[in-house]
């Protein structure tokens, strides 16, 4: 007898529960559901602002309710773990290489943060939350 | 002299034998040993002492030759850098590297990675020759250092085994591969970079990738093959819109 | 059984065995090249050499100080005529690397940098961090995925050459995933197929390294040449045998013993120089041989630090501080804080000698030709006389450029011409190997366990073949080898099915160890003196006058082989003084 | 094997994974915070119909919208991949069509302004 390789198929359905790392990469991706549906209500907010003050107040009115609360906790959750997981990858997609030596990761992705809390500082600045 | 302490270590390791078996099966070896030892110790002991039927690849025992790389407890590892210290008191399960087809026991055919080596063209296209007389091609070291690090991958191809998407969908070249033809893209000495695109470029080439990140936290040499892909992503990109979007650019 | 027929195969794929193919391929494309390898190409114990490869690059190096520092290095055992062509060859080889892709380190400028290297007079070793060779392998490797007529064949295992006519004409190996044995009928055969320290229990050496090329050669009439120079590198890991790079000791890391002294300034390697300030060819910078010598007197005085691992000196890279190991010696770093839980930043790690190289192998000549018509070898596994009987650090890595393509070139050469093959005759002597697998596969009286023998073989090798030799020693050593010659008739195989049967490859290693085993002892016991890493304590002084001379070690069956002598040649060096002592004596 | 396009829809996904990035979280926190019933003064009908009626607030609330819409509708597309669904091309359409008519509608909605 001879050659017989035993192939095994990743079953396509399941394979993420296998690893933790493939779990962490699904949590990942799946913040984008997150992301889209407030998009959407976002899209919906321009809708009302286009139809005039009262459609707009009834909509800022309409956010305030137990479901809301819940929605925008997970969004808010899914974006900043969006943000962290893409400000951690930038130095892989864009190194900077001074002289010899590549600029430590951790100062790239510090960077980025700064500039993520100063800009949201600066927006909620003009947004008159303070 | 101090005393070596000694553990008691339980391997599960997968069987399949073409000749004899339809199915793989795990079997399991106790035996004790020194507690700075490797996984790959044991399994050597496991074969000289206790079931010579036992196979799998290895050679060098220092991380280097790329052999013996397997799944150890559902981790692709090399088996001669896995310490038996990190599972003190479980059961070690170790079997073949994940997304490959099984030879036999813990071999596994290697044909598709080295097939797709081959394709990327990992190789120096001289951006102009010269003959040897002529002496080196100079390169500062800043210029050795951007392609170092993706110079030192093993071929150990345990970023396959990682990667979810080159189990899913195999005709993806997959990570070390496309991380040479980014080492060669990067070499001061190449101009080949055209000629691989039509290989990096494709669906099978680096847009397979969804950037899963497993196959850097996988490889030992610290190639980091996931960021080698995200950087070919975006010149891939720059080079469509240049060829696409700017007039005359696809010359 | 299948045939294969090309027009050269090559037996390994490592360094060697992978610049001849290249050469073959670039020199005339018409050629059909058979590579053939137990391992994948990259797999190669090429890989695991760190330190790098000499060659004279710098201007203010010379190609006579090459000349001297390996003539002197191998205690004049070196012919003189292959020397000079090789440090000739070195440069362009390594340059060809670079052009190649290779990654060496550089200077600020863009030129290649070179490091200081165990015995030699100046700084010419090129190197890749601390993974030359593994970068050497693998730029090799890739190189030849651009050559059509290159066909691999990997995880193939070469049992046989088959010789007919007075030439060798092909190989038998057993493409290893089927168990098929298949037959190569070619022009000209070249073996690279690297060393056997495997011979040994504590050795730097792969897994493969075996000497599979040696045994098969020796088998079909070709005679092994110096082979009791085996060489100790003075810096192992004392628990794996892993190497610690040469270039540990370049870099300025110091070797002391339990006391804190350096104490190669007691074996002629002296005066002491300061630290961190490594002066070539003295203290750390000696030859190999010299330095694993001192390690066994240190043992003997009770100077040596007893740790966990047994007996140990200790390498003290500290004052190189962070930057500079990590720079230069990272994989250094990195074997220490994994396999020994030691950090070299902050502790002196422990190591003792360790089998490393067979400075002997299939005897060849400048033109890489063996004395069988057809089959040329390179690479670890031939002795082409340039290591002399010690091999300088760095000189192999750019033996194997030199003499791979040289033995292409000379593969070349001798198929132009040649009388057709006798495919019948060629076919039964495949039978014969078949048979011999066939007999293993169906013998059930053995008796012999495989795995208790190779015990023994090591056992033997290091109790009886170690760094200093004795006659009563060595004659147990060949007495014993040869009795285990005899029992390994009777060993039995456990593993009887067909597919990457690892207990079978094992069984076939295990012989041509022995085989290789043999001639070391023999060639040791018959060699009355000291030289290079062939050290005796009965005859403790080099003696030019009777064994100025290779040993050359015939097969002969199942008897004791036939040791027989060939002179060593001699151009402009006279056998002089190895002089290690500095410059300030 | 031709060269892939994904360029075109992989470019506007990572300039879009940045718009999310750097600009998403805060937002949410501002209408989290009308959620809370503590709209901020910034989100009256007068200041954001002042913001959407310049060009400059225009583009930036088109640019935020329509990019952060095909980041996630591209990153949807693979999810739904990667958990099995492999009607690849049906899920791409499906999916970017949407996007590209939420982007549009926002485009609409902004010129009313
Ligand atoms: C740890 C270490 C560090 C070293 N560092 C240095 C250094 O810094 N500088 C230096 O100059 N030298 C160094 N050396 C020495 C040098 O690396 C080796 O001598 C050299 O790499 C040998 O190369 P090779 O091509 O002859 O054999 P290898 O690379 O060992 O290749 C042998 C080939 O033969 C094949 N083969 C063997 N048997 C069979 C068979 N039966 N059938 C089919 N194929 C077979 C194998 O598959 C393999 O492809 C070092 C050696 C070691 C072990
Ligand atoms: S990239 Fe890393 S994990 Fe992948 S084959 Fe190379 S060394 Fe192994
Ligand atoms: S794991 Fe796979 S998907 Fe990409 S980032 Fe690595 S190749
Ligand atoms: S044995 Fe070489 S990498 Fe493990």
């Amino acid at each position: 007898m001879s050659r017989r390789p035993l192939v095994r198929e990743v079953p396509p359905t399941s394979w993420y529960f296998h690893r933790p790392t493939y779990l962490r990469y699904m949590s990942r991706e799946i913040t984008c559901i997150f992301v889209a549906a407030y998009c959407v209500l976002l899209v919906v907010g321009l809708q009302r602002l286009a139809a005039g003050p009262a459609a707009y107040e009834a909509f800022l009115l309409g956010l305030k309710s137990a479901d809301s609360i819940v929605f925008h906790l997970l969004a808010l959750a899914a974006s900043v773990y969006h943000a962290a997981t893409w400000f951690g990858a930038t130095h892989k997609a864009m190194p900077i290489q001074i002289g010899e030596n590549f600029v430590q990761p951790g100062v790239i992705s510090g960077a980025h943060y700064v500039v993520w809390l100063v800009l949201s500082f600066v927006i909620l600045y003009l947004a008159g939350v303070f | 002299m101090t005393p070596m302490k000694e553990l008691r270590v339980q391997l599960e390791v997968l069987r399949y034998n073409p000749d004899t078996d339809t199915e793989a099966h795990f079997q399991r070896y106790e035996l004790t040993c020194p507690e700075e030892w490797v996984v790959l110790d044991a399994l050597n002991t496991v074969k000289a002492e206790i079931d010579p039927t036992l196979n799998y690849r290895w050679s060098c025992h220092m991380a280097v030759c790329g052999s013996c790389g397997m799944m150890i407890n559902g981790t692709p590892k090399l088996s001669c850098h896995t310490f038996l210290r990190d599972y003190e008191g479980t059961v070690i399960r170790v079997e073949p590297l994940a997304h490959f087809p099984i030879e036999r026991d813990l071999v596994t055919a290697p044909d598709d990675f080295m097939e797709k080596l081959k394709r990327v063209k990992p190789y120096i296209i001289p951006k102009e020759k010269k003959p040897i007389s002529e002496g080196e091609y100079k390169q500062t070291p800043a210029q050795l250092m951007k392609f170092r690090q993706y110079s030192m991958c093993i071929n150990c191809m345990l970023c396959y085994a990682a990667c979810p998407e080159y189990g899913l969908t195999p005709s993806f070249i997959g990570p070390a591969a496309l991380t040479l033809a980014h080492r060669y893209n990067l070499d001061s000495r190449d101009g080949g970079r055209k000629e691989r695109q039509e290989v990096v470029a494709t669906h099978e080439g680096v847009w397979e990738c969804t950037f899963v990140g497993a196959c850097s936290e996988a490889c030992p040499a610290h190639v980091d093959p996931a960021s080698a892909l995200q950087q070919m992503k975006i010149t891939s990109s720059i080079d469509w819109i240049v060829e696409h979007l700017i007039p005359g650019g696809n010359k | 059984m299948d045939t294969i027929s090309t027009d050269v195969a090559i037996i390994g794929a490592g360094g060697a065995g992978l610049r001849a193919a290249i050469a073959l391929a670039e020199t005339d494309p018409t050629l059909r090249i058979a590579l053939i390898s137990k391992v994948y190409p990259m797999r190669s114990h090429t890989c695991a050499a760190e330190g790098g490869a000499a060659g004279v690059i710098k201007p203010d190096d010379s190609f006579d100080m090459h000349f001297d520092d390996t003539v002197g290095g191998g205690d004049w055992l070196s012919d003189q005529d292959c020397v000079e062509y090789f440090i000739h060859e070195a440069p362009k080889e390594l340059l060809q690397l670079e052009h190649w892709g290779c990654p060496w380190n550089r200077e600020a400028d863009g030129s290649v940098a070179v490091r200081p290297f165990g015995g030699m007079k100046k700084q010419r070793t090129w190197f890749a961090a601390d993974k030359s060779g593994f970068h050497i392998l693998h730029t090799l490797f890739q190189t030849s995925l651009q050559f059509p007529s290159i066909t691999r064949y990997d995880e193939y295992y070469a049992l046989d050459l088959l010789v007919d006519d007075g030439r060798c004409q092909g190989v038998t190996a057993m493409e290893m995933r089927s168990g098929q044995l298949r037959q190569f009928h070619a022009k000209a055969v070249i073996i690279a197929g690297g060393g056997a320290g495997r011979m040994f229990p504590f050795s730097t050496n792969g897994a493969i390294k075996t000497g599979d090329g040696m045994a098969m050669a020796y088998r079909a009439g070709a005679p092994l040449k110096d082979m009791e120079f085996v060489q100790y590198h003075p810096t192992g890991l004392p628990n794996t045998g892993s190497l610690l790079t040469e270039a540990c000791r370049g870099e300025g890391g110091i070797l002391v013993n339990k006391n804190g002294r350096r104490y190669l300034q007691d074996y002629g390697m002296g005066p002491e120089t300061p630290v961190g300030k490594p002066q070539l060819k003295t203290m750390e910078l000696g030859p190999r041989d010299r330095v694993s010598q001192a390690y066994w007197h240190e043992l003997q005085k009770g100077n040596t630090v007893s740790t966990k691992w047994g007996d140990c000196v200790l390498l003290d890279m500290r004052h190189l501080g962070e930057k500079k190991i990590n720079e230069r010696l990272p994989l250094v770093r990195e074997l220490c804080a994994s396999y020994l839980q030691v950090d070299i930043v902050k502790d002196p790690v422990p190591i003792r000698p360790v089998v490393h190289y067979m400075m002997g192998g299939i005897s060849t000549n400048t033109k890489a030709a063996t004395p069988l018509p057809g089959l040329f070898a390179a690479g670890e596994c031939a002795c082409v006389s340039l290591n002399g009987a010690n091999r300088l650090g760095s000189n192999s890595l750019v033996e194997l450029l030199v003499f791979g393509r040289r033995a292409a070139l000379s593969a070349i050469e001798h198929i132009q011409g040649l009388p057709a093959s006798n495919a019948a005759a060629l076919n039964t002597r495949a039978e014969e190997t078949q048979s011999r697998i066939n007999e293993l596969f169906s013998r059930i009286d053995g008796t012999e366990s495989m795995s208790a023998l190779r015990k023994e073989m090591m056992d033997t090798m290091e109790k009886n073949v170690g760094i200093y030799r004795t006659e009563e020693g060595l004659q147990e050593g060949v007495s014993k080898i040869h009795e285990l010659r005899q029992r390994y008739r009777n060993i039995i195989l456990t593993d009887k099915t067909s597919v990457f049967n690892t207990d079978l490859f094992q069984a076939l290693e295990l012989g041509s160890m022995l085989d290789c085993a043999e001639a070391v002892t023999v060639g040791a016991l018959a060699r009355k003196e000291s030289r290079g890493a062939h050290q005796r304590l009965d005859y403790v002084e080099r003696d030019d006058k009777k064994f100025l001379c290779h040993t050359m070690v015939y097969h002969q069956g199942l008897d004791v082989p036939r040791v027989d002598y060939l002179d060593v040649v001699i151009t402009k060096s006279p056998p002089g003084v190895r002089d290690y002592s500095g410059d300030h004596k | 094997m031709a060269k892939s396009h994904k360029p075109v829809v992989w470019f506007p996904f990572a300039a879009g994974g940045t718009v999310i990035a750097f600009f998403i979280p805060v937002i949410v926190v501002l209408t989290f915070m009308a959620a809370l019933g503590h709209v901020p003064p910034g989100l009256s009908y007068d200041r954001m119909h002042a913001f959407a009626g310049s060009s400059l607030g225009k583009l930036v609330i088109f640019g935020v919208v329509a990019l952060s819409l095909w980041s996630s509708a591209h990153r949807l597309r693979c999810t739904c991949f990667d958990f099995g669904l492999r009607a690849d091309t049906l899920v791409a359409t499906v999916l970017y069509i949407m996007a590209i008519a939420g982007s549009l509608l926002s485009a609409v909605y902004l010129l009313q302004i």
